[in-house]
């Protein structure tokens, strides 16, 4: 039985909600996205992840009239039992403030409709600020949205402030992959046991870490950091070096099976693991035995296709 | 001294060798004596000595020296290779032969290479197999 | 599983008294771990795959290879199948005694028997 | 192959000589072109790694920016014109500039105004001609990206015949110029450099040898020698380069690469050393090998796959490459002028 989850993608129109599902969802490259037109009403694409869950994407239109008639006529139709809402804002539009108000009485409708569905807010765009000023727009725009979420939440008491998570994201760079995992982190089942399970593997592969990326979409899903690394967003800027690299290889006719790169300091292994997921293994040392690894995480797919099946 | 006798006095001293030949380094036999049980038909012989042959240059590229003697032991027989100047001395023994012994043979067949060197000199050029089949990619010769 | 660290102990042991190296490897030359004095011009997944196309030469005659000593003129290899499908080789100084490098070769290929056999279907 | 010469250790010197050795021998590379016609663009893409969309905030070049390339393989310098300056007048030393100059790049907006840009073109070919007639020449039909097919190849064919006649009327001379389609949003502009710097290459017969002899010995069906920095390819193997299998092999250099800078810097801040390499497998039954062949250099080849190929033969094949290598380099530094 697939469980189905329900997410809705909103924000003003021309913020970018098409461009960022076709590039995490449809293998789309960030300069193709230009071509995409508004997007009319509401766009569903079911999205297969993790092999048995489907992510009900509602990639909602952002133009005032479609706004309009979704905080009204359908107002249940769209904002009942959904689980995820990921609303985008422009970073350069001009009436931010217009923007919050209409993010406000959305977020109202969808915790009257689905009290415990989860909400991440995306600041869009970054790429078109300057580099040294990105920091302090960002830090001012997800204050606005942390105080307007607050509005919507507090008449109703419940969840002093909705938003889980405000992130700043762009499609030319990997942030947008750190915001999507973070986003994916919570839907998927049983991601703790599997994160055990993964330490316990980096353990026996003397690895520094162990990371799990979905098949299709390459969005981190779990991992285990058994010995600590200076840069934080370095999955995000994994995900985004092998998932650019996955579409040249479709480019060429052909699919990616597996990379191992190393000097004399470390040696990456990256596989295909089970039948929805990657694994990464970084091991600390140049000259680690290649058919060692492989054939370790051989016998390692057999129990975490265990764990995924088991729902 | 008669290198044929020699040999077949060889064989007799040591228990379960069947057979023992001698080729020039091109694999053509020279001499052999003893009625090997399996190696009467000429076909598993041609085949043990070019498997044999087919080592040689990968044995050299190990850089570990010139190869003195190859031991292999199957389930129904055991073959000793013992290089000596320019013939390959092939010994056939059964399962109840001693390896040990085998090997330290090599030390008794010199005195009949060395015979052999003098009364026929083997006609194959100075026969060495090249050390090692140009290895890929020799940078071309004409670097200093 | 199979911990790298634990092999390269387990195959370390026997690179005592004339013993100088000692490879595990796959009969396609794909070294799993070697252990001993490093060779300076052969690396030893070279020599890993040089030594598995000699047994895989020899062994053509009559695939039931059980064993195989080659004596050359620096050093003497002894090397025999592990798990059916594993090669495991030993390298000795050219005087050291060959019924002692066979008895290490052979008391460490029966300790790895098990482990190698409880993973061999993972084998590469 | 012993060494008896006083090599300086691990920093052998590659490629064309460092600066300090023939101080004024090293070739030079002339950007040349209309203002906002993408010559700074083009240089910040290829030698400085800038991100194709990054270069929307790069200004317009004032002043002639001479820029040295020396943590490339590929040592030259390139001397940039601003669009508005004219690099004859000789304020500029134009006969010292040009007499060194063994490529002279002008690039032309595709999607611009062709006319005026024509005219100069012709006019700097024809005085830079005049000072050394050994110059390659070669034009870059840039920002292709944003023509059509069609459009692409009538643009550039347009360019080709006007220049053609032209430059013959002014100094009847059938000047020898190659063309290149090139945008910085694929990698055309890399493989257009490549060719540029191939030409500036005078070991190119003697390592597409070695490229071809590594291939028959490891069963390989493509190679080239990337510099890593740039991802100019300085030689390839008789074969025809495969536009899809080139970028491919520029992806991989990404992938090493960037994969390194997060997990395997050095101390002193290096991510490629002499034991970095890379195993790529695709489903395609092909794998992709990159080797370091030096600090600037490396190999990347791929071969079919059949079975597992013996790992440790392609070792050894490669390691008898790499010291080909480096004769050819060692054979240039011992005193033979560039």
């Amino acid at each position: 039985m697939s469980s189905k989850r329900k997410v809705l993608l909103m924000g003003k129109s021309g913020s970018g909600k098409t461009s960022m599902r076709s590039i995490i969802f449809a293998n789309y490259i960030a300069r193709d996205c230009s071509r995409l037109g508004p997007t009319i009403e509401v766009e569903h694409a079911h999205v297969r992840f993790l092999g048995n869950m489907v992510l009900h994407l509602w990639d909602c239109g952002g133009q005032e009239s479609f706004m309009e008639n979704f905080l009204m006529s359908q107002k249940d139709q769209i904002f009942k039992n959904v689980q995820v809402l990921i609303y985008v804002f422009d970073v350069e539009s001009r009436e931010f403030e217009k923007d919050l108000r209409y993010y406000q009485s959305c977020l109202e409708a969808l915790l009257q409709n689905s009290p415990n569905a989860q909400v991440f807010c995306l600041i869009h765009k970054m790429d078109l600020i300057e580099e040294d000023k990105r920091d302090e727009t960002f830090k001012k725009r997800e204050a606005d949205v942390l105080r307007y979420s607050e509005l919507a939440a507090t008449p109703l008491g419940e969840r002093s402030n909705a938003v889980c998570q405000c992130f700043k994201s762009s499609i030319w760079d990997e942030t947008l992959y750190k915001a999507w995992s973070a986003i994916v982190y919570h839907l998927v089942p049983n991601v703790n046991t599997m994160e055990d399970k993964l330490a316990k593997f980096g353990n026996v592969l003397e690895a520094t870490e162990v990371i799990l990326f979905e098949r299709a979409t390459f969005l981190v899903i779990a991992h285990a950091v058994l010995s600590p690394h200076k840069d934080p967003h370095r999955f995000e800027k994994v995900s985004n070096i092998i998932k650019q690299f996955k579409l040249s290889c479709l480019k060429m006719g052909s699919k990616l099976d597996s990379i191992q790169v190393r000097n004399s300091r470390f040696t990456a292994f990256i596989d295909t693991f089970t039948q929805n997921t990657y694994v990464m293994i970084v091991v600390p040392d140049g000259k680690v035995s290649a058919p060692m690894i492989t054939m370790n995480v051989k016998n390692a797919r057999k129990v975490f296709e265990a764990i995924e099946t088991k729902q | 001294m008669n290198v044929q006798q020699s040999l077949e006095e060889l064989m007799l001293a040591y228990e379960g060798i069947c057979a023992i030949f001698i080729t020039d380094h091109d694999g053509g036999l020279i001499l052999n004596v003893g009625l090997p049980a399996t190696l009467d038909n000429s076909k598993f012989r041609q085949q043990l000595i070019l498997s044999h042959l087919t080592t040689i240059p990968q044995i050299h590229k190990l850089k570990m020296g010139g190869h003195k003697t190859t031991f292999a032991m199957y389930e129904s027989q055991q073959i000793a290779i013992h290089s000596l100047c320019k013939y390959y001395f092939i010994v056939h023994a059964g399962p109840n032969a001693n390896a040990g012994s085998m090997l330290a043979m090599r030390e008794k067949l010199v005195a009949i290479a060395n015979q052999m060197m003098s009364v026929c000199p083997p006609i194959d050029g100075d026969a060495m197999m090249p050390t090692s089949i140009a290895s890929a990619a020799a940078p071309p010769d004409f670097f200093d | 599983m199979l911990k790298q660290k634990a092999l390269i102990d387990v195959l370390g042991q026997v690179n005592t008294s004339g013993v100088d190296g000692s490879w595990l490897f796959n009969k396609d030359g794909l070294l799993l771990a070697y252990v001993g004095s490093e060779q300076k011009e052969v690396a030893s997944n070279v020599s890993a795959a040089l030594l598995a196309s000699v047994w895989t030469a020899l062994e053509r005659r009559a695939c039931d290879l059980r064993e195989s000593i080659l004596v050359l003129e620096d050093s003497t290899i002894a090397f025999t199948l592990v798990a059916r499908t594993m090669l495991l080789a030993v390298k000795a100084h050219k005087n050291a005694d060959l019924g002692m490098v066979r008895a290490k070769l052979h008391s460490l290929s029966t300790y790895l028997e098990q482990p190698i056999l409880s993973i061999s279907h993972d084998l590469i | 192959m012993d060494s008896d010469l006083d090599d300086d250790g691990d920093d052998l010197r590659y490629g064309i000589d460092e600066e300090y050795d023939y101080p004024d021998s090293r070739p030079t590379v002339i950007l040349m072109g209309h203002k906002r016609s993408g010559k700074t663009s083009i240089r910040k893409v290829v030698f400085q790694k800038m991100s194709p969309n990054e270069t929307m905030f790069v200004e317009s070049t004032a002043r002639i920016t001479r820029d040295t390339i020396c943590s490339s393989f590929i040592n030259f310098e390139t001397i940039e014109f601003p669009g508005q300056m004219c690099p004859f007048d000789d304020s500029l030393d134009p006969i010292g500039i040009f007499q060194k100059c063994e490529a002279l790049l002008f690039i032309i907006d595709a999607q611009a105004e062709l006319q005026e840009p024509i005219a100069t073109l012709v006019e700097y070919f024809c005085r830079a001609y005049k000072i050394n007639p050994n110059i390659k020449f070669e034009v870059f039909v840039h920002k292709a990206d944003g023509l059509t097919e069609e459009a692409r190849v009538e643009t550039k064919f347009n360019i080709y015949h006007q220049v053609k006649e032209t430059i013959k009327d002014q100094i009847e001379v059938d000047l020898q110029v190659t063309y290149h389609l090139t945008s910085i949003y694929d990698h055309s502009i890399f493989e257009a450099f490549s060719k540029v710097v191939q030409n500036l290459v005078k070991q190119l017969p003697t390592l597409e040898r070695l490229l071809d002899v590594f291939n028959q010995s490891s069963k390989v069906t493509k190679s080239f020698l990337f510099d890593i920095l740039s991802k100019i390819y300085i030689a390839t193997d008789s074969e025809p380069v495969e536009m899809n299998i080139y970028e491919l092999c520029c992806d991989m250099i990404d992938v090493t690469l960037d994969l390194s800078s997060i997990y395997g810097v050095g101390e002193n801040g290096a991510n490629y050393d002499e034991n970095s390499q890379a195993i790529i497998r695709l489903k395609s039954e092909q794998v992709m090998y990159l080797r370091q062949v030096n600090k600037h250099l490396a190999l990347v080849f791929i071969m079919k796959e059949d079975g597992n190929e013996k790992v440790g033969f392609i070792d050894h094949n490669f390691g008898v490459f790499k010291q080909g290598i480096e004769q050819v380099f060692r054979v240039k530094n011992r005193g033979l002028h560039f």
